[in-house]
């Protein structure tokens, strides 16, 4: 079979090789050539297309990450802990940091690195493919794609929940209350940040009554600015269709769940990404 | 003195085997699990009502599991009831979850194990009458993330659960619709399950044993007609009697966890005795299932290695049993989806809590303490840490039948591969 | 034999190691039973005494020091390296480190720690023998001697060069000129600190007609204080028998030859080292 | 796919040979040193002037090479010939250096392989009429250290070498006193070694082989009546024929220097090509030696083994050559100490400069930049990278001899330990 790929897993949480053996389809279309999860294979062999999941957590993942892009063609870091260092990052506080690595450092096993760092940190990375997971059909864009593949362009465009005049005066909860299942999440008071977050994954979450935390990241036009300028629009968006105090949506833009996604691209990498480059 | 390194494939995560001798004797056999990254840790400060979303986080395939192991220890906080609907759905959700789990590890992970003297590196490689078993395997495990979409709104990650509930009922074309799409993969499920059985006798024939047999004690949460959604924890002693039952959130006076000095990963003792759970644990304490074809292939399960059984490779067969009762279960389920609440109404509190579900590989513990609204501490005891020490005595029994004195079979190699899938080990679970 | 003693080497040179071969005395008299150098043992097994010579610099280093640590009764650092790190601090500096590190990360081999670190950093030490490496003689009395031995305060004692009233107005260089054989290297311009170096060492350097650059550490009165105050004790002798400016002294001391041995003590651990633990 | 790992002890320096395997075929066979402490970084913009000082500690084993290796840089740099009273005294220091060293890996390392069919942990362990082994050969080593501390001033890091010549003479009685100790050691050295030289007869007779003999090429900085002080880089081909002799300066024309993946020390290749340096490497290009006692050792090990040698145990029996030759040189030299000026004036500038010894191991080579009196780059081709190759080739050698499909015979982890020695890597030097 033509065009081998590969999935190099760095660490993380293989959500998103679930979601690749989802994408079932590609099965005799494409040879998958390394893939630790369902194969066993002794050293990275040469492949076209390499796909890498995870962070870099560990030396072992930094010499893998390293030893795997030096065989493949085009590599594609797939999904938030790739794009961003992910879920992890989350203890990137002094005193988290401290306590857990003297904790660990007692055991006798592959190093830590001190910082957690996304993948186009140690090598190029040609594509992204943002998503916590990546939905299937995603995966087979990523492998199978022409170049110019057009993705709805937010969340809200997939999401089909219809806008009214309600403007809410303060925030709901995460999980606070039943949604009305028809009417716009915002509408409604919760803070969700579907607006300009990219779209194309046909808006799951916000389907099924809860807001979008941005988990595919900011649509095209904040990919290669800060994440500062998303949560503007973010304000933004507030601004214009509810009457919640900016302070109030400031406080939650920085919440954990949050913060998770709305980094993902332009803050963790000294590295430009443009939105070319990203499915 | 040297010590042998044994890479792992075909499980979650990252570890591997560590086999050191003296003198040509083994000294030690090791599971080390090679990635950490800290959700102890870094959970601390955060938002209690966000760890539901955060904590499936722990695990791409036990999402559905931690996301309501977290649910239900915030509910044990704040002291509030999830309706019966709402449960029925979670159910379904944890079906979901076993479906999809089970038929990876039988398929993707231990089949390609069997055939020949050597095994195939993986499920795509079988050929001739086998050469569809991919396609079809894949088949049957999607239904799986299918149902987990349904459920839970996403496959991955889910959502829909709420603390209190749920947040929005099934849309009924999408149960209706699950509902034929299960009934037409359960006959294709019980084909590659007839086939795997014969080819894990081939197995048999070909090694002479089916590992480690020890009697062992094992620990699940389930009871007859269970949907893997938790309740008291069981142990079964090694003669098969019930030693203990107790509530999760006793599970302190029960359960030890130790640090293990060349793993990432800590190991649960009960009562100081090493113990198993995953699949055969829960087939040991429930001697029937109460679904026909489930059932059929239980009687025929004991028949042939007895009640309770205990050579680990029995956990891969007992993985096949419980992933056609999770079809049967939920088709069943399927069937009539009750009315009313979805949501109970609550007040968040400050307090410590205690929630267990079954995960496909054991009894999931999540604990928290919040103060303030805030995570002070979050502890999760892992299903995959109930079975470390487990593993580690049947990898020494492996080691020491390939090893003899002045030379160490290579045989040994697929012996531990074997042992230590029959465990179906979740490395970012027993990290995390 | 009674009382097992073991030698665990860190990084470092071996140095110290050879130093015990040399002290070869106490063989039939103590257990050697752990050694590689020397001795293939399995296992660190227990011991009496645990010799460590050597700085914590690799994730190896660190895991052997805990566990044969906790295997041993008494701990002595051996060596400039296990008291204070030893040579491989002159790469402290922020440019010497990157560059060293972004070098070494990409071999696939046991981790680099962060940071160099003696060995009281990491576990507890009961004596310190300074010395680089230690003479023979002090080994015999680490194994065997009394806590009241009482070795020579300095190394000028040691040393036996006759004092003169010559007042030399600059420094000779290191390796400047021919000293002459009996007069003491201070009248003739040298930078010795042998008068407040520890003695015990028999003087082996000033003999040979080589300044003291310190190498056993201070004497007692400085062990528990900063670097600063050894420092001062040196210029005052510079001040008290030439005419050499205190600038001068004050660059030289600084040298990295010098600042090897100099910063042995109080500067390099939270631990306050107290005399009487050091030999 | 399983990895051997095994831990090396009697070297110099923390190291082990890791052996990885594919389908029971031997893949890849490293030494891998896993201590870097980083002189080459740490180096730079340090005083020129102190580097025979701060260099010595590269290695406490070979700290008189490196002391030497960079007086001799420093001196290319500044233009000054040193005295020949001086460089007499530095040849006694070599000597030294080579008596201290060749006893310890010959009695200490090595010879605890040879006995029975397992060999000793160590010397101290000899037992019946060889229990008295251990203390006659710490005697022969501490005569080496005798006479580094009287020609150096200091046993270990020595001082007096100093740049343009020594800092000061001989003291008369001590020169005195260790003629007596050498010629009262030379006879018990010999009687050691012909012990040694039947035990490694026992020992080729056990396991049939002396290891990996393809013919090779051999580096050496030596010439007949030499005291390792080192001159032109000379090298042997593969059929003994003088290839290549070069000043040190000339070096990066010859050899280049390549990083090791799995490892903190680089490796040395001649032209492109595998090399060994040490002692079988001098012995191939000295066919004599010039002193009684040790030509005619080699007339006999000439007779045995054939000239040039290739079989990589042979390099141990070199080792009894060269300590017999160096006890036997160094006597002799101590019986006329020359008079004479022992330091040239000099004025420190600016410039490279390269400087060489015949350090145990091989030619060791520093080479420096020098600008305002700072290290500007510091850069050491250190005799052990030169056979890291070849003990590589070596290594795979005995790894297929013991590797067999589905099984490995265990006889490997003695192997590769004797294979490793016999090359007497300096793991502290070789990574620096």
């Amino acid at each position: 079979m033509p065009n081998p790929f590969g999935v190099l897993q760095l660490s993380g949480c293989a959500g998103c090789e679930v979601a690749l053996l989802d994408a079932q389809e590609w099965i005799g279309q494409r040879r998958l050539a390394y893939m630790p999860l369902v194969l066993t294979a002794d050293e990275f062999p040469p492949v076209d297309t390499l796909l890498v999941s995870g962070a870099v957590r560990t030396d072992e993942d930094l010499y893998r990450l390293r030893a795997a892009s030096k065989r493949a063609g085009e590599l594609i870091a797939v999904g938030t802990c790739a794009i961003s260092g992910g879920v992890a990052n989350l203890g990137d506080r002094d005193e988290v940091r401290d306590l857990f690595f003297s904790a660990m450092e007692r055991r006798h096993v592959p190093r830590l690195l001190p910082k957690l760092r996304p993948v186009d940190a140690i090598v190029r990375v040609d594509r992204y493919l943002p998503g916590c997971p990546p939905m299937p059909h995603l995966f087979m864009l990523a492998l199978f794609g022409s170049p110019d593949t057009r993705l709805a362009a937010s969340v809200c465009i997939d999401c089909g929940r219809k806008k009214t005049k309600e403007r809410p005066t303060q925030l709901r909860g995460l999980q606070e209350g039943l949604p009305d299942p028809g009417i716009c999440l915002i509408n409604q008071g919760y803070l969700c940040i579907g607006a300009s977050t990219r779209g194309g994954c046909q808006a799951p979450c916000t389907k099924a009554g809860n807001p979008c935390v941005g988990c595919r990241g900011p649509s095209d036009s904040f990919i290669s600015r800060s994440s500062d300028e998303w949560f503007n629009a973010i304000r933004k968006v507030f601004l214009r269709m509810t009457d919640i105090p900016s302070e109030e949506i400031e406080r939650e833009l920085h919440a954990p769940h949050l913060s998770l996604f709305v980094f993902q691209f332009a803050d963790y990498t000294v590295t430009t990404r443009r939105p070319e480059q990203v499915l | 003195m040297p010590t042998l390194t044994f890479p792992l494939s075909r499980i979650e995560g990252h570890a591997q085997i560590i086999i050191k001798l003296t003198a040509g004797e083994v000294q030690h056999a090791t599971l080390q699990a090679t990635e950490l990254r800290g959700f102890e840790y870094f959970l601390q400060g955060v938002p209690a009502e966000q760890l539901p979303i955060i904590v499936a986080r722990i695990c791409g395939v036990c999402s559905t599991a931690h996301h309501l192991a977290a649910i239900k220890a915030l509910e044990a906080i704040y002291q509030v009831e999830p309706p019966p609907a709402a449960v029925y759905i979670r159910e379904l959700l944890m079906l979901g979850q076993l479906i999809q789990n089970q038929a990876t590890s039988l398929f993707l992970f231990t089949m390609p194990d069997f055939p020949g003297s050597e095994g195939l590196p993986s499920m795509f490689e079988f050929g001739g009458d086998d050469a569809n078993i991919a396609r079809r395997a894949l088949e049957v495990r999607r239904v799986g993330t299918e149902l987990i979409g349904l459920a839970g709104g996403q496959f991955i990650h889910p959502i829909r659960a709420v603390t209190g509930g749920v947040s929005s009922p099934l849309p009924e074309d999408g149960v209706r619709a699950l509902r034929e799409r299960i009934a037409s993969v359960l006959p294709l499920a019980c084909e590659l399950f007839e086939r795997y059985w014969e080819l894990f006798q081939g197995l048999h024939d070909r090694i002479g044993t089916l590992g480690d047999d020890t009697p062992s004690h094992y620990l699940a949460s389930v009871e007859e007609g269970h949907a893997y959604y938790g309740g008291n924890l069981r142990v079964l002693d090694p003669d098969g009697v019930e030693q203990a039952s107790f509530a999760p959130h006793e599970y302190q006076r029960y359960l030890t966890e130790q640090p293990v000095e060349n793993s990432y990963s800590n190991a649960t003792l009960f009562n100081g005795h090493v113990m198993r759970a995953n699949s055969l644990a829960r087939l040991n304490l429930l001697p029937r299932l109460g679904t026909p074809i489930a059932d059929i292939y239980m009687l025929r399960f004991q028949r042939e290695w007895g009640h309770p059984a205990h050579a680990i490779l029995l956990f891969d067969l007992a993985r096949g049993i419980e992933l056609v009762y999770c079809l049967e279960k939920a088709l069943e389920m399927l069937e009539h989806i009750p009315d009313g609440e979805i949501k109970a109404p609550y007040t968040p509190r400050d307090g410590e809590g205690c929630g267990v579900v079954e995960a496909p590989r054991g009894p999931l513990i999540h604990h928290f303490n919040v103060v303030n609204g805030l995570v002070e501490k979050a502890r999760f005891i892992i299903p995959t840490q109930h079975n470390i020490l487990a593993i580690e005595q049947a990898l020494m029994v492996a080691a020491r039948r390939y090893v003899h004195g002045d030379r160490i079979d290579l045989e040994l190699e697929r012996a531990v591969g074997r042992v230590v899938r029959a465990f179906d080990p979740c490395i970012s679970c027993a990290t995390h």
